[in-house]
């Protein structure tokens, strides 16, 4: 039983974007998800050599959320995620070897082994601050923005979170916290009907959580999580809104997670969701359905395609023999940063 | 998914429970007691999220929902502090709810509730309503966990009056245990320790209880008396074990619950070893050990003939990564270090 | 400046009621609201006296709600309250002489002098539980409707709670527990637009309170607070879809208080509020406005009125007596309780 | 409103922080400070519920918002997680939040932003972020404050790493300790008392801070070391002024900071003494009592003459009620007492 169905378009109806947009910026959002989903690949081929002691949180099938909104922000501006951080890290320019040093929990990880694969955080990059904890990172986000309010900033602060995340009570204060000043802050839900196995259904009552926020008196959108290009223009605007002193935005992205909460593979078959689920999300997978979409605009061929899976491999393999190959941590590393100066 | 699971499996348990008969699981022991208890009272209902999934929080809740229906097993939106309060107002009403978390760092969400309302209504309405609820989390450790996903929050809650707190550290005592605090008329805190949850142990079959409150040896010795629950209690028979073999002969004392405590038990050791360290999961300061430690030295000060020691975590977040926690938990070398040098003096 | 306008019609169009209801009941509900208001009056006078030490907050002006929802209510349907306690434990025919008791620290005050004016309990007669934090007793009022449902009970519980209530993110979660199970609860919001000194504008966004719990997909509407029969039909509405299934209803009674936050007599000098604004509010006092309705009615005279002032100010007096005259609590009586067997 | 006032005001604070100078009412003080922190760093802004209401949080806020406007000084709705949380992202990037609270046990809504997210950042993050941010509360005591409107948590915060936690209690400290504590880049926890609100002291105009982590003695003796800080420290000064008229002479150390502790003054009491009782504004168990008890015992067993001793509140919720609150909480005379008999020992 198919319970949560794709109720969007796909890139119907976008065929005027390539007049929009750069090619390069549009081949570039493709390559972005491409290499999202093929080092989460490669996390998931080694995960069980056990060499990754970390808990991971793929995102495979969710890249365009972070991709599109990633690709309308500015470096300086702040991204705040949950425990599903890589792709929001990895969009966000962080640093490939450092992100994969953390998970092999080596002292050169962007967080020096500390944080693992819920702590993907490089600050140099926007990318923020991250909590294990659901929905914990939102009012900090909001804090964030505030900081940019009363530093006269026009820097923006997003927050990634999951449909649970509404569930939590702290995120209703965030959202009339953020109303009530008009703090330059997006909410950015990522739909994907589930907390761990749990279905939305058993969570929540019958009603469209992006509505439920619209409550607060803030903008609120729901946009196609599948469609990078819807994605980048909801945030787009979004942005603008925060720039220009509207105010916080919510943002509903349904999406769909390929593979199992956490770990490796797929777990359909343990029955929380049925398979032919996932096979109807697949159908629209946000990279081929804009692979689709780019080559039928001519701005991709499939030999080019390869070319850039050849790369970026190149670039993953690297990346994870640097990992190897970066040293442990000492005894001393234990000690470090208990309190700041 | 390894998350957790092999760390788990390479833990070499020793010391299985004592007694002859039924062997069983941890988790299961668990699942029998729930069982038991949702089969023998129609007030007791089961929450938490994900009791109802696959996972069946490890196991614990399996196969309940589909027994007593979902009405009385059910899974709860992400909302702790919320769900906190209904399991308090269900409970004021005759109702004797049974919270599950899979990690007690979400616990810290519900502290208003739990702190300033479930744990104050008996006394505080002169006991006109009696609040009997279970609220019960694992503790996490390793692959990764770090610093949000493993507290041990049992010290923070020691000093609130109207808790009880329960750590068991046998398959034997997390059924017995489980059934005791369902049937207390009081809210009793269970946590467990994810690396418990795969433990076998004797387990009789049917009804029965552990007294809340009355700790027991798991060891006798005349050297040092260790007093702690759990995970820590596991790893101080480690230690014990390994020191025997040099002749130091500790007496461990497992309190199986933290609030009330056993004080007796603590005293009768004492007495007669003239030392005491405490270990517990969380952090040594201003918890577990802490307040043993303190009451070992205004009760039983003249029974003391060396320091008070205690080994719990250092006043450090976890760190995520494998070979810090390796430096950051105490493992059996380091408390065998510590009795040595605590025989020695 | 005014700041918060009374924005109803009064009792305009309710002249219909007469037929509807029982005159008794009219009066009845009269008579609710005036002992409640000559009650707090007296402890408002005494209050200088320091015998009663205690925190006291008056509900003075919001006497219609507690009667109004009360008068829907049967004797095992629950109610759940706040720090202002007063009128939901007089209304729910809590005992005057335990309450005075109470408030005086007598040993036998309704709570045996553990809990003070902010835990006015009286289990027999169904005023459940109360919580000097804000919100506090919302999520617990849900648990107690859970209680019902499952014990298939057709009882309703009903929580109080302020305008500030809404902002604690447990309201939200609580508001999402009950209508994803359908709970047979009543979220009582009496909107007086203040928490403390802190008007509603610097707290939460422009937006209508019952509109946003409406967002939670659970019946939610707006009554007058001043009108006490507005207040009865709305609950007896949510009574009935309680008791039928029907799940939880949410209601916001914009209403005055004509007191300081705490304490006795008002505080609109030190600046937070204007008098004029307290002046207008005065001006449609619920028992004012109620006793000319049922005046013009024929259902009540001054005489009569007079009359029953005097009769409710005996049964006062004698119950401030007693509580002087009752024992204070003994050391030994700490003890009791502790844990319950 | 009476509201504690008339209890505030009938204690009589015999002993005035020494000195000459200009003396200060303790809420001004802290008034002074938020001043002169607001004018000396743009990152600095005080919220909370009221801070600019008329009460102006006991007078500690006021004239605040109008000196600094209403984007730095701001009334919060009733959101303390959610502002919890949004002091601590205003924190990690670069201000210094100052959220003051009525009561510490609307802190307890709050746990999850402070002990799992903002003491962990720093450490979580390698240092990337640090997080300095000063939570202020009074605790409640009296005119039926109660159980949900009088908890000491500062006990149930000692454990948690990365925390700084402080108790002021005199205006001067009340002063340069808030200063003190805006300048850390940690998060830091300031309780306060009522009941010290009214209590008037020398306070030196302009900018100081008193360090962190740094306690001081408020009397010298050498027949026992009492250990304490706030209200509690008030107390047991009550009672030793009484006792030296009968020549017994109490060495009493104001903590001033709890976490980290000056261990150093402690020991150095101690060794002279013998003799240590630790009082509290907490409950006894399973807090600061027990921590510096078990301390006590732990790292300088060997001067220890005497059991250990604590003085805080008993395993019971608050009662509302006038005459139970003072079989509740400890007196001059009960803390007397207890110096007695262990001086007598
Ligand atoms: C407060 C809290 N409760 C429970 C958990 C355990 N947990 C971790 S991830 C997760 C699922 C959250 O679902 P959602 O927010 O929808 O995000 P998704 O994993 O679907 O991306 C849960 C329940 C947690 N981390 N924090
Ligand atoms: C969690 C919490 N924060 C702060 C307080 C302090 N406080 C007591 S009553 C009150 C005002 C609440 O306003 P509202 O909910 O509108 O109720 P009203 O007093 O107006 O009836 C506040 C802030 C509290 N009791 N609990
Ligand atoms: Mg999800
Ligand atoms: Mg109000």
């Amino acid at each position: 039983m198919i319970r949560y169905e794709y109720s969007e378009n796909g890139y119907q109806g976008w065929g005027a974007a390539r007049g929009r947009f750069q090619d390069e910026f549009l081949v570039r959002l493709f390559r972005d998800m491409l290499r999202i989903r093929l080092i989460e690949e490669e996390i998931e081929r080694r995960y069980h050599q056990d060499q990754m002691k970390t808990p991971i949180h793929l995102v495979i099938g969710q890249e365009a959320t972070s991709v599109g909104c990633c690709a309308a922000l500015r470096k300086t501006d702040l991204l705040y995620s949950s425990h599903r951080t890589h792709g929001n890290y990895l969009a966000k320019s962080g640093d490939l070897k450092a992100m994969l040093c953390e998970m092999h929990c080596r002292i050169n990880g962007c967080v020096g082994s500390r944080g693992g694969s819920m702590h993907l955080i490089d600050k140099s990059v926007g990318m923020a601050g991250t909590s294990a904890i659901v929905a914990g990172a939102i009012p900090i986000a909001a804090g964030s923005a505030l900081t940019a309010q009363l530093q006269g900033l026009d820097r923006v602060s997003v927050v990634f979170f999951g449909d649970a995340g509404t569930e939590e009570g702290v995120t209703s204060e965030s959202l009339n916290f953020a109303a009530l000043k008009k703090l330059p802050v997006i909410f950015f839900c990522e739909n994907n009907f589930y907390s761990v196995q749990s279905p939305l259904a058993t969570r929540q009552p019958p009603r469209e959580i992006y509505k439920w926020a619209a409550g607060y008196g803030i903008a609120s959108v729901r946009v196609d999580g599948a469609n990078v290009l819807a994605v980048y223009e909801a945030v787009r605007e979004a942005v603008k809104r925060a720039r220009e002193g509207g105010g916080a935005t919510f943002i509903e992205a349904p999406v769909y997670r390929f593979r199992a909460h956490g770990g490796a593979g797929d777990d359909s078959h343990t029955g929380y969701r049925d398979t032919a689920e996932l096979k109807a999300w697949e159908e629209v997978c946000p990279i081929e359905t804009y692979f689709r979409f780019l080559a039928d605009a001519g701005l991709i061929t499939i030999a080019q395609r390869e070319h850039m899976h050849a790369e970026i491999m190149l670039e993953v393999i690297e990346a994870f023999d640097y990992a190897l190959a970066s040293p442990n941590p000492e005894e001393k590393d234990l000690y470090a940063h208990i309190y700041s100066d | 998914m390894p998350w957790d699971e092999g760390l788990v499996n390479s833990l070499v348990y020793e010391a299985p429970d004592p007694g002859t008969g039924r062997s069983l699981g941890y988790a299961k022991a668990i699942n029998e007691a729930l069982d038991i208890a949702l089969a023998h009272d129609p007030g007791v209902f089961v929450l938490g999220q994900g009791v109802d999934d696959p996972g069946a929080m490890f196991g614990t809740t399996r196969g309940l929902q589909e027994k007593y229906g979902a009405a009385r097993v059910f899974d709860t939106p992400l909302s702790e502090e919320g769900m906190m309060g209904v399991c308090t107002g269900a409970a004021m009403n005759g109702m004797r709810p049974v919270y599950m978390h899979n990690r007690p760092d979400f616990i810290l969400l519900a502290f208003n509730q739990l702190v300033t309302h479930a744990s104050k209504y008996h006394y505080m309405d002169n006991g006109q309503t009696t609040v009997p609820m279970v609220v019960w989390a694992a503790i996490g450790r390793g692959w990764g966990s770090g610093a949000q996903h493993s507290q041990s929050i049992q010290g923070l809650l020691l000093g609130v009056p109207g808790l009880k707190i329960v750590m068991p550290s046998t398959p034997y005592d997390a059924k017995g245990l489980m059934l005791a605090a369902i049937a207390d008329n009081n809210p009793v805190l269970i946590f467990e320790h994810r690396w418990l949850m795969k433990k076998d142990g004797t387990v009789p079959e049917g009804f029965y209880t552990v007294p809340l409150g009355k700790g027991i040896y798991r060891r006798r010795g005349s050297d040092i008396t260790i007093v702690g629950a759990s995970h820590a209690l596991e790893v101080a028979l480690q230690a014990a074990n390994k020191l025997a073999a040099d002749g130091i002969e500790s007496e461990i004392i497992d309190l199986r619950t933290l609030k009330p405590l056993d004080e007796q038990i603590i005293a009768e050791s004492l007495k007669k070893t003239g030392k005491i360290l405490v270990v517990d999961t969380g952090w040594a300061m201003g918890g577990v050990c802490a307040e043993i430690g303190c009451l070992a030295a205004e009760k039983w000060f003249d029974y003391l003939k060396s320091p008070v020691r205690r080994v719990g975590l250092p006043d450090i977040p976890t760190p995520a990564g494998y070979t810090l926690e390796q430096f950051y938990y105490p493992d059996a070398e380091k408390v065998a270090g510590v009795i040595r040098e605590m025989v020695k003096k």
